[in-house]
């Protein structure tokens, strides 16, 4: 029971205290359950940021609370690693989180679930610390599906909507098939090594043929894609926007949705070691950050339009982490999780000021009306565009700069024409919403958000202009990469730098991507040089694409759900109704139709009775003589 | 001279009986058939025993005769109920159980 | 005291039946002393069973609590009672499950009050006899009896074509046993024909020597009984119509125990006394199951009756267990135990949450619900509870099973077991949705606004089995750890055959543990 | 090891007389009550009822007395030994019960009351001499004796035209299977020269010792001697082909007399063939099991698969009598110790289990004479719960479920049966008594679970006319709960208990009687 044991449980166990608390009792505190869930989060926060110290001034270490499952020869317990990896998690998710929770409590207040929404998302802040400690693959996966329930509950947390408790259970269920996924992977990685301990684990990885740790690794990032909102499996994340706008500032920006990243680098060990499954999560990562800028480009849901975009950013996490610059990939996490969860309390105090509107079109000249929420989103929006000297850039170029001095040209082509799109569509949304003439519908009275709302965004806001500076380009000269890198040093390093152009060029490059993008958005939207709607003419059949999200929820719909609802029907009304329960009905029916037939023969009259005994008898000796 | 001979005679004479009984549809004409098929048995014990040079033969003859006696009082007295109730005694009229 | 521990199986058996003669002597006018009286006994019962978990040594295989009395000294059938880490839980399991499914029937049942709880004690009489009964014949005895009592139960307080489902439930059943009757009679014969001695008991039944080709014929015998008491995939048409025509309690007893004495039977017969035909015939049982697995599964997607839907999830879950039991790694063994007991908490829950809507709203139709969320805060929340539980949501204790089986097969069948575990999805897809349409969303039908909450002794009903998910879930270290013993045990009896011998010890993981 | 001269040398007599003792009481006792005919006064009460009762008494006084013992009388042609106590106790019972049941259902029907009780005990003295007869003279005498007094009994019922039917149908076909059966029995003398069981059972032996039993005449005579007996017999056992009285004769006969034949007339049966096929079985003459095996086959199964679509309970009991006669008869094809003990054992526990139930036909049909249609039981459950919970617990031990003796005698013949491999055979019997628990179980959802919907076979099977025994009152039939109010004296009462606690004995402490059983097998072959 030392203090380090004491300190690494007593993180999650707030958390988990409030769960219970306003599960149970919330109707009891009423209001104060809010205040008391947001000072338990903070009190991890700042146990964490002590641990942070600790790990950072000393080493790593595994503390173990209670063996968990011991059958046989599968034996896992409950126990935490704590290395610089976990305990950067550690401060961002408690941090952040603990500045949502603030947030809720004016966002929430008079909502008449608000207990519920405390207990559920202290339950979640709960399940994602555990998921950052954990040091087994069990332990990860239980949180793991936990982080999912928790989002599957909060998405649909105003269930009377039946869109809000469908995209539930899309969220739900779409994890689920990722974390199918995840979880033939940890059964392949147990009988394998035998055990589900990541130190053995990475110890015995270079021992096992490398086609196994693809596939294993293939089928870890199976559950990354589903959990990160990656090109097949996004679809749940612009749905869950259903949810309240806190909830989509911590769950589905900041923290969960990185969680699948954030597995990829504690696992660095196996997929550095097979380049093609890499190989695959930059592929991926590619593609999806391009897709998801593209569809956010024409939508009009300003959460919509962050949703994607927060797509878009994992994509870059993913390149970063598939070729193998791990650092990377974990400091634009952290940098995108408070821009982005900024962007996102910046949207919901838009909202709260608008009685809940989302549509752009219904917005324009709020700039006036509430400067502070205006002055948070132009920050958010500046270092979502990766305009310098906010966190955005810095992070976003670490990526790009690795990308290219690795040798993977497409990508950062790639990576740069999204970067234009990002500053485009992020502007348009700010253009629109907070400039230009008015559509707001007059009636309703537009108002600043009061400011245990506006104070968490001004911080991340102020954060989102520090934190960048943690990693000063040449990035691994930089503060943030010697502090996390030394968790990396044993990842088996399959993409060398090949060429090592200086990091201003590419960074120049980038920047002016962002600012074109801005400079358009401000020609179409301001200036009005254009008129959008030539442009959507010119580009009619891609405008539609992108409008219609390239319809992937209507493939799906035909080419998986219907095909399967049939296909059930057809198992109970033919298989089951028809065939089996026939057959044993028939079998009845068959014995009463005998029955009938056979009690022919006692027709009642005394003629054939005597016929049929003298049949027996003579049946019997004749039976005696052919023998 | 063997047994068989009798034993066939009294075997006959049993068939005879039974067909009496199975194509005869009168009452009392079956019970005549009955008693005819009683007493090839008769016929075959005393063969028997006389072949055997054993007397219980005879002596099973003798019950033998009793027995049929009695059964032909049961016979009569059951004929005549039957056909108080149903005014003949032609067995096809007995059908009411069935099934 | 010691003698109530040492003769605490037989307490056990006949304090029911005693209950009942009790509950005899009470007017059937007075209801309430009736329902009260009922319930408290089986309060006391469940308690007298956690004796039975106290006593219990946990370090062994052996069995405990032995009882041993001459019953027919001529076939050497005897009064032998003892019990092992598996059957400890599933009598616990038992008693929990009557005492519950009793309170819960307090307003549901209306008329015949008396006949109903008297039914039920016999009922819960013959279950734990057959649980704890080491002789054949005993075990046969209590195994098919229970069958009345259940008809009894479904047949006259069920709803809709409660006649027909009761009747197909006793026909199929007991045709199922009779020729499983028939194989235990062949292996007693059996052992007579080589020792000279008729003997029942079956630890030495076990020791019976039976030709290869025989020993597959005698398991298909016995897999007929035990393979439709499950119910297995082809054979599972009695359930659906059974649970869901029988009353709530009915319901509760019979996913909760009838069906575990399948498994059991597999596990404590079948098996060990046919170990080579078991060992040839595994990978078929397995397909079957996992056949199971995805029907089940995808039937109840398309079901419109809530109580039908929960039938169809225990087709999908018995596929699981099936395929656990007979991939036998120790590990995956050791899961179906545990998965026997969560299958019995939660789908007993559920039936228990079913049978309250259809209290509240006279219907089970999934069409009809909506929005009750609103009315009915904790019902809500305690349904989810259990709805995620029988999905093997992390946390609660269908994961840790389920976890389990899979990872412990997945080494020997390793195609089979991807497909099972596709069955997940399919059960979050059938359960989310059936609680979105019935809990969430807005009230569409108007006779829900009078929709009220769970009282307190409904909610006495559920708490229990909620505290044992969450407890199961979290902790399973003291169930795992009676098991355990009991199932390497019982595999290396399978083991004990010659050439497979060093097969089995490599899968039971014993060699490279 | 009977040895004929040392019997002639001795004073026969008095060992003639010990040996038919029981027998003898009830006789006198039957007598006594014909003679009360004489007087008016007496005759109207129930003192028959009472004497009759007592007489039973009496008899089982006197075999408890002799019981231990193997006494032979009339130069070894009655034999009493254990094996005859066994079964004595057993018809006695049957008897017992069949009196017991009688008290009130008679009264309701102008018939003298005293010849009625006297037929009865007549019938049970004389299954008494069949079981104890050694000598086909014998045996050929009491089964007559024991057929006339059934055809009277059964056609009992002056002046109605289904109790009359049932009797011609019964006095025909009897008398024509008994003529078989002497018939037999001569070809049996000619191929033995014997009449007595025990000598043809050495005769047998020692031809068969010199092989050549199944040679020339003596193979052919034997071969048609045996199967013509068997033929007689199974007439009596209702085996399939020779089974088609029963249905018609049980259901015109009044019940309790009904009750008589399905249980006293069929265990007499049973014991006698069972007693002469010990004898051969052994040297298995031509086979001689396939027939029997045959025989057991096809009487279950037609007998459940008629049950199955019967309306009428006395009918469909009828028909499950047959099936019931098929299962006891595997009990004798499996043969040896296990498996003649378990046939007496089956046969012990049928007795209770058929005359329980119908006691209880016998109970409703005396509260309504119109209550024979199943239909009319919906709902007594709940009207009768008492008699409607004994009434289940009769049809599940005849259906076989555990805890009763129909599930011990099964499991005792069919182990027997597994035991000298005849697998097939069980095998068909377990499939048989799956299906056969249908109808037994539609029984008992008409009592307990009364409502209009359908069972998986429609209950609305082609005949639906009303088989009451009294005249047909059809109007009767409309009323829903189908059974009018009464209370069941305690005549009835009593049987029903005495069933119910044997039955359930049987069936949880079966220990006692499988001893009892074994010793009467023990002395089968020490005649």
């Amino acid at each position: 029971m030392d203090a380090k044991f004491i300190i690494t449980w007593l993180i999650p166990l707030f958390p988990f205290a409030g769960w219970f608390l306003w599960g149970l009792f919330g109707k009891y505190f009423k209001g104060y359950s809010g205040y008391i869930a947001s000072a338990f989060v903070v009190i991890s926060f700042i146990l964490s940021s002590i641990l942070f110290f600790i790990v950072s001034y000393t080493h790593g270490f595994t503390t173990t609370l209670y063996p968990w499952i011991y059958a046989a020869t599968f034996k896992v317990g409950v126990s935490a690693d704590i290395d610089r990896l976990s305990v950067i998690m550690l401060v961002m998710v408690t941090g952040v989180s603990a500045l949502v929770h603030i947030y809720s409590i004016g966002y929430m207040q008079d909502d008449k679930g608000f207990a519920r929404y405390f207990s559920f998302l202290n339950l979640f802040v709960f399940s994602m610390i555990m998921l950052v400690i954990a040091n087994n693959l069990l332990l990860l996966y239980v949180f793991w599906e936990a982080v999912g329930f928790c989002s599957y509950i909060l998405i649909g947390f105003w269930y009377e909507k039946k869109s809000a408790s469908d995209a539930g259970k899309k969220a739900f269920i779409v994890n689920r098939v990722g974390d199918f996924g995840f979880a033939i992977g940890v059964f392949l990685l147990f009988i394998t090594t035998g055990t589900l301990n990541y130190e053995t684990i990475f110890k015995m990885i270079p021992s096992i043929p490398t086609i196994t740790v693809t596939i294993i690794a293939l089928l870890l990032f199976a559950g990354a894609v589903g959990k990160s909102a990656q090109f097949p499996l996004h679809v749940w994340l612009p749905d869950a926007m259903e949810g309240p706008t806190p909830v989509s500032a911590l769950i589905h920006a900041a923290t969960m949705v990185t969680a699948g990243v954030y597995m990829i680098a504690r696992f660095h060990v196996i997929f550095s070691y097979s380049q093609f499954a890499s190989e695959v999560v930059l592929t991926i990562g590619t593609f999806t950050a391009f897709f998801a800028a593209f569809i956010a480009l024409t939508q009009f849901d300003i959460k919509r339009i962050i949703a994607y975009s927060t797509i878009s950013q994992l994509g870059y996490m993913f390149m970063a982490v598939g070729i193998g610059s791990y650092t990377a990939g974990m400091f634009h996490l952290i940098s995108h999780a408070v821009f982005k969860g900024l962007l996102f309390l910046t949207a919901g105090s838009v909202m709260h000021g608008l009685a809940g509107e989302l549509d752009l079109r219904k917005m324009g000249g709020l700039y006036s009306k509430m400067k502070t929420t205006a002055i948070t989103f132009i920050v958010g929006g500046l270092a979502l565009s990766g305009i310098p000297p906010f966190s955005g850039f810095f992070s976003k170029d670490a990526i790009l700069a690795d990308v290219y001095n690795k040798g993977f040209y497409f990508s950062w082509v790639i990576g740069e024409i999204t970067a234009l799109m990002t500053a485009f569509y992020i502007f348009r949304v700010i253009f629109i919403a907070f400039f230009g003439e008015s559509n707001v519908d007059p009636k309703l009275h537009v108002h600043e958000s009061p400011k245990i709302m506006t104070v968490p965004m001004i911080i991340l806001a102020s954060l989102a202009l520090i934190i960048g500076f943690l990693g000063i380009p040449p990035f691994n000269t930089s503060v943030f990469y010697s502090f996390l890198h030394v968790d990396f040093k044993n990842a088996y390093n399959f993409a060398p730098f090949i060429n090592n152009t200086p990091w201003y060029i590419l960074s120049l490059i980038s920047v002016l991507a962002g600012l074109l993008g801005i400079f358009t958005a401000y020609l179409l939207y301001i200036k009005k040089a254009i008129n959008p709607e030539t442009i959507k003419n010119v580009f009619k059949p891609i405008y539609t694409l992108s409008y219609n999200k390239v319809y992937i929820d209507e493939i799906y719909n035909f080419i998986i759900v219907k095909p399967v609802l049939s296909f059930s029907n057809f198992l109970w009304k033919i298989i089951d109704v028809s065939i089996i329960d026939g057959a044993v009905n028939g079998v009845a029916s068959s014995f009463a139709f005998f029955s009938i037939k056979t009690k022919k023969i006692q027709n009642g009259m005394l003629m054939s009775y005597i016929l049929t005994l003298t049949i027996g008898v003579v049946a019997l000796l004749f039976y005696f003589f052919i023998r | 001279m063997s047994i068989n001979a009798y034993l066939i005679v009294a075997g006959v004479i049993f068939c005879i009986g039974a067909f009496g009984v199975l194509i005869r549809k009168n009452l009392i004409i079956i019970f005549m058939s009955l008693e005819l098929m009683f007493n090839a048995a008769n016929l075959g014990l005393v063969a028997v025993s006389g072949y055997l040079n054993l007397i219980d033969g005879d002596i099973f003859v003798i019950f033998v005769m009793v027995v049929a006696a009695a059964e032909a009082a049961i016979a009569l007295g059951i004929a005549v109920a039957f056909y108080r109730e149903k005014g003949t005694v032609d067995i096809d009229k007995a059908n009411e159980l069935k099934l | 005291m010691d003698f109530f521990i040492k003769y605490l199986l037989s307490i056990l058996i006949f304090f029911p039946l005693a209950s009942v003669i009790l509950l005899l002597f009470i007017n059937k006018k007075n209801e309430g002393l009736l329902r009260n009286l009922a319930t408290i006994l089986s309060l006391i019962e469940f308690i007298f069973s956690v004796y039975l978990f106290i006593y219990f040594k946990p370090d062994t295989y052996k069995f405990q609590f032995v009882e041993k009395f001459n019953w027919i000294t001529t076939f050497g059938a005897s009064y032998f009672l003892g019990i092992d880490g598996v059957s400890l839980f599933l009598i616990l399991l038992t008693t929990l499950l009557t005492f519950v499914s009793l309170i819960s029937s307090y307003r549901y049942i209306k008329d015949h009050v008396k006949e109903f709880f008297i039914l039920m004690l016999i009922l819960e009489t013959f279950m734990i006899g057959t649980f704890a009964s080491l002789d054949v014949l005993l075990f046969y005895l209590f195994w098919e009896f229970m069958l009345i009592p259940m008809y009894f139960i479904i047949g006259m307080w069920g709803t809709g074509r409660r006649v027909y489902s009761a009747v197909k439930f006793v026909l199929y059943t007991l045709s199922g046993s009779l020729i499983m009757l028939f194989g235990l009679i062949y292996i007693f014969i059996l052992h007579y024909d080589q020792t000279g001695y008729f003997t029942f008991n079956i630890l030495r039944l076990y020791n019976t020597h039976i030709p290869l080709n025989l020993q597959i014929l005698l398991f298909i015998a016995l897999f007929l009984g035990f393979a439709i008491k499950i119910p297995v995939f082809p054979f599972h048409t009695w359930l659906p119509d059974a649970h869901t025509e029988a009353p709530t309690a009915g319901s509760v007893i019979l996913a909760g125990v009838l069906l575990k004495f399948g498994v059991y039977g597999f596990f404590r017969f079948a098996m060990p006394l046919l170990p080579e035909a078991t060992l040839i015939l595994a990978p078929i049982i397995i397909i079957i199951g996992v056949i199971g697995v995805l029907y089940g599964a995808l039937v109840s997607m398309v079901q419109k009756d809530l109580k039908r839907l929960v039938a169809f999830s225990s087709v999908s879950h018995m596929g699981f267990i099936m395929l656990g039991l007979f991939a036998m790694s120790a590990i995956s063994v050791d899961g179906s135990i545990l998965q026997l007991l969560n299958h019995g908490i939660t789908t007993g829950a559920l039936f228990l949450f079913v049978g309250m809507l259809y209290e509240r709203a006279h219907t089970r139709q999934i069409a009809d619900f909506g929005g009750i969320a609103k009315k009915a805060p904790i019902l809500t929340t305690l349904f989810m509870i259990s709805v995620l539980a029988s999905i093997g949501l992390p946390g609660l204790n269908g994961f840790i099973g389920e976890f389990l089986i899979l990872i412990g097969s997945f080494k020997h069948y390793m195609v089979l077991t991807i497909i099972a575990t596709s069955g997940i999805i399919f059960a979050a897809v059938y359960l989310l949705w059936m609680f979105q349409r019935v809990m969430f969303q807005d009230i569409t039908n108007p006779q829900m606004e009078s929709f009220y909450d769970m009282n307190l002794r409904e909610i006495i009903t559920v708490l229990p089995l909620i505290l044992l998910m969450f407890f199961i879930g979290f902790y399973p270290a003291p169930f795992l750890e009676r098991i355990d013993p009991t199932v390497l045990h019982f595999l290396s009896i399978i083991g004990h055959h010659g050439y497979i011998h060093n097969l089995i010890k490599l899968k039971t993981g014993l060699s490279n543990a | 090891m009977l040895n004929i001269s040392h019997i002639y040398n001795m004073n026969f007599l008095e060992k003639g007389m010990l040996s038919i003792m029981p027998e003898a009481v009830i006789i006198v006792f039957a007598f006594i009550v014909l003679f009360l005919t004489f007087f008016e006064r007496l005759s109207k009460s129930n003192n028959p009822y009472y004497l009759s009762l007592i007489s039973i008494g009496f008899s089982m006084l006197y075999i408890l007395m002799l019981s231990g013992r193997t006494i032979d009388g009339f130069y070894g042609s009655i034999v009493f030994n254990e094996f005859s106590v066994f079964l004595f106790i057993g018809i006695l019972f049957a008897g017992f019960l069949t009196i017991l049941m009688s008290n009130n259902y008679i009264n309701n029907f102008e018939v003298p009351l005293p010849e009625y009780y006297s037929l009865i005990l007549f019938g049970v003295s004389s299954m008494m001499l069949l079981v104890s007869s050694n000598n086909l003279i014998m045996v050929f005498l009491s089964i007559e004796f024991m057929s006339i007094t059934a055809y009277i009994l059964t056609g009992y019922l002056k002046g109605n035209t289904r109790s009359t039917e049932a009797a011609l149908k019964y006095f025909v076909l009897g008398t024509f299977a008994s003529a078989f059966l002497i018939f037999g029995s001569v070809f049996i003398y000619a191929a033995t020269g014997h009449l007595n069981l025990y000598n043809i059972h050495y005769f047998i032996t020692s031809v068969a010792n010199k092989g050549l039993i199944n040679f020339g005449t003596i193979k052919i005579y034997l071969a048609i001697g045996l199967i013509l007996f068997l033929v007689g017999l199974a007439f009596k056992m209702s085996l399939f082909p020779f089974h088609a009285w029963t249905p018609d004769a049980y259901d015109g006969a009044p019940t309790p007399i009904t009750n008589f034949m399905a249980t006293g007339i069929k265990i007499a049966a049973f014991a006698i063939f069972l007693r002469i096929y010990s004898l051969i079985y052994n040297f298995n003459i031509m086979d001689f099991n396939n027939i029997l095996w045959l025989l057991a086959i096809l009487s279950m199964t037609f007998g459940n698969i008629a049950a199955i679509m019967s309306s009428n309970i006395k009918r469909l009991l009828a028909y499950s009598s047959i099936a019931q006669a098929g299962y006891i008869l595997i009990g004798i094809i499996g043969g040896g110790y296990y498996g003649y003990s378990g046939t007496l054992f089956y046969l012990f526990a049928y007795i209770f289990m058929t005359a329980g139930a119908f006691a209880i036909v016998v109970a409703f049909e005396n509260f309504d004479l119109m209550s024979l249609d199943i239909k009319k039981y919906s709902g007594i459950g709940y009207k009768y719960p008492f008699v409607a919970a004994a009434m289940a617990f009769f049809l599940l031990s005849l259906a076989g479920i555990p805890v009763t003796s129909g599930f011990m005698g099964k499991f005792y013949v069919f182990s027997a049966a597994i035991k000298s491999r005849y697998d097939l055979l069980v095998l068909i019997a377990l499939i048989n008594s799956a299906f056969a628990a249908f109808y037994y179980i539609k029984i008992i959802v008409q009592m307990y679970m009364p409502d209009k919907e359908e069972l998986i076979i429609s209950s609305s099977n082609g005949v639906q006319r009303d088989r009451g025994s009294g005249g047909a009152n059809l109007n009767k039939l409309n009323n829903d709960f189908g059974v009018v109010n009464g209370k069941i004296n305690e005549g009835l009462m009593i049987a029903i208990f005495i069933c119910l606690f044997f039955t359930l004995l049987m069936g949880i402490f079966p220990q006692i009687f499988i001893n009892f059983a074994h010793n009467s097998i023990n002395s089968l072959w020490s005649i």
